[in-house]
């Protein structure tokens, strides 16, 4: 996460995505956003490492997009609703996608939303910064 | 003289589209859901507003990295459902309302709003869902819908302040066009919902119903959170609830709460949906029912 | 910290770049037009700031009818000259400056302006002109640009006291930026010009020079002018102007005016070119000297 | 002109590019921005009428093209920045397109930019609304 000295840093479990983030994840992003298109979903399948080379992302970038890594592409700066373009072209639920991102299984994390979701309890404040934690 | 009679907020979650264009709306399953609109279905139809100024956020659709827009009014006159990466929505095309828009961009850039004029674009399921949700499944729109899109993606979106600041402003353009109109503003987006990170799945029930309590007239309290608040709170996507602030700013400030549900979850989502009318609209409309 | 030094306004028009970039710069033909800017090359050399927040409008180039932003700030890392139907001008690469220009975007947003945030564009003569004019022809731009472009070609264009409002944001903002940067603001466009109808060439002298005089010290009765006043006394395209407020905006209320030049006509349009320096830095440099 | 019963409709001789000049120009004016592109150029100067019967234009927008009448693509809805691109197109100066809007010969108008330009005095208010003139 590049949210240091932030407000927002001491949030657990998030990344906000600021001007750092969207300058880092620029062309992760705009590759993402390319998916939109019927004809370049295709060419991706076809060769995802060579339609990858096409943008002039970093090499982590790349690595995490072919390895379908979102918990490291929102570390390099992906935004997640760019992001859910990649997960879409795979025919993936948007829950599907971002359950990855947490410690839970889908099934788990599906069954925790039914359940009314994760609490905010205990999720407001990182731990070394507890003593803000509302009462 | 064109008059805003009512306000109404709404989720606007993809899976709700996705259930609509399956033709499941109205199957057992997802009647929690969809039962909570049914009010909704029966009240429009009654009030036939001529134009819907829908507040809503793209979600990377029809602005990209290059390009992100505080503040965008459509002012064209017409718009297609987005294809998103899995087909456009089988829905109508939304009718623009271009000479009241253009009306509304003029008087609000005087007023100091720094407005994204927008004359072609696609529109998402920010904007579409609400259209379905609220009409339901019709051959057209039966409304025209002047689309104004907000940035929440990109941080900082803006602030409370600003955005009950532009509802006020647009109320009070509404108010000098000088056809005879029915306007309806709605905010979209929300409620409690985190896409990302290990906290994703987050939802505030307690947050989310205190936000629809305080809206009806503590909403500058509510005008006051900032978004680092909304993110704490609500999940980094339940900062979309700005924008509903932007529908409450455009109402009097005396309003009837006539309708409200809430359910979780909807996918990852908390959905809340209400709707006021002004109270003097309210209060018109019921003297004349004792007339009649 | 970073801090705003100097504001510079001066014209846009698009014969000056064509002039350069066929090297008739130096000719005697358009000495009494490039003299002018003698004092600004070697005042420029002296003051090498490391970024210029430059104010100009996108003439139907970067933005087209689809998309029209009041006020579009870029983010980005570079902008290329822009082909604007005759090939690019042979000039260097825009060099950015994100950082700072994230920093006062986002601090904008919070101040509440409704800002665009543009990571990618081509810059057209309204951005390139003023570089040319004020550091000559060189192998590179000498400091980083935060390209702000304000619509002045749909009207309506911001108020005055909008753009006066923005400067006064920006510098806010700049001021607030942890790393040392000497900061400039340029205000581009104008002076009096119509460049339509039957009504085209018109050229407002005494408007002009009473505009420059009011912009030191009586700025605030130049952002009560409507751009109905503006089209107007000084044409459909004199309202560009209003820019030069956004400049005024960012410097302090004490400024020194150290240069002055104004000509008619260039093409269809009034010459006008000024540079302030906010006062107490004037007065911190001959300190300095004295000392030295 | 369209600016009937607007602040700026006793300008004379001016046409403001508001809201209603948008809506009738749109397609006009996006056309213009067409020929930004050197391969559009060439294919609308190899066939004028072709190439514009590409573009949702009303046929009277169409023949102004053709006929570069400037007045009237001022008066259905073109922007001046935008139909410079197609008096650019053809290697006319700025100044030579708008000077076919006056009563002037580009001659005579360029004659009067130099000697200051055209003056202020009179060209404020149309004649109907001369009361209005400043002293
Ligand atoms: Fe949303
Ligand atoms: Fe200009």
């Amino acid at each position: 996460m590049n949210n240091n000295n932030k407000p927002y840093s001491n949030i657990p479990g998030t990344t906000v995505f600021d001007g750092d983030m969207a300058r880092i994840g620029f062309h992760l992003n705009q590759f993402c956003m390319s998916l939109m298109q019927a004809s370049n979903r295709d060419a991706f399948r076809q060769d995802e490492r060579g339609y990858v080379d096409q943008w002039p992302m970093t090499e982590a970038q790349k690595k995490a997009v072919l390895a379908r890594d979102f918990t490291q592409l929102i570390a390099l700066g992906g935004n997640i609703y760019y992001l859910v373009k990649l997960s879409s072209s795979d025919g993936l639920s948007v829950a599907a996608a971002v359950s990855t991102m947490t410690n839970l299984s889908p099934e788990d994390y599906m069954a925790m939303m039914r359940n009314g979701g994760r609490s905010p309890d205990g999720n407001r404040y990182v731990e070394n910064d507890k003593p803000k934690e509302k009462p | 003289m064109a008059k805003i009679t009512a306000g109404l907020g709404t989720s606007h979650i993809p899976l709700l589209g996705h259930i609509i264009d399956k033709g499941e709306s109205h199957t057992e399953k997802w009647a929690p859901i969809f039962d909570g609109f049914q009010f909704t279905k029966q009240w429009i139809k009654k009030q036939k507003p001529d134009v819907v100024i829908l507040v809503y956020n793209d979600h990377a659709t029809a602005f990209d990295m290059k390009i992100i827009p505080t503040f965008a009014i459509g002012c064209g006159e017409e718009y297609h459902p987005a294809d998103e990466g899995y087909g456009a929505r089988p829905v109508p095309t939304v009718k623009g309302a271009p000479k009241l828009a253009w009306h509304i961009t003029e008087s609000l850039i005087k007023q100091g709003f720094d407005m994204t004029i927008v004359n072609e674009m696609d529109v998402d399921h920010g904007l579409t869902v609400p259209l379905s949700m609220v009409f339901g499944e019709v051959e057209e729109w039966p409304c025209q819908v002047i689309p104004l899109a907000v940035n929440t993606v990109v941080y900082p979106a803006p602030t409370g302040e600003r955005c009950l600041a532009l509802g006020k402003a647009i109320r009070a353009a509404v108010e000098q066009f000088p056809e005879d109109l029915n306007v309806q503003v709605w905010g979209t987006g929300g409620m409690s919902h985190q896409l990302l990170g290990e906290r994703a799945g987050l939802i505030n029930r307690e947050w989310d119903l205190a936000f629809m309590d305080d809206l009806q007239s503590d909403y500058d309290k509510l005008a006051a959170i900032s978004q680092v608040e909304y993110i704490r709170e609500s999940g980094t996507e339940g900062s979309e609830m700005v924008m509903w602030l932007i529908m409450r700013g455009a109402l009097n400030h005396d309003v009837t709460e006539i309708h409200r549900h809430y359910y979780v979850p909807v996918s990852n989502t908390a959905l809340g949906h209400l709707i006021y009318e002004n109270a003097d609209i309210a209060a018109d409309l019921k003297t004349a029912e004792d007339v009649a």
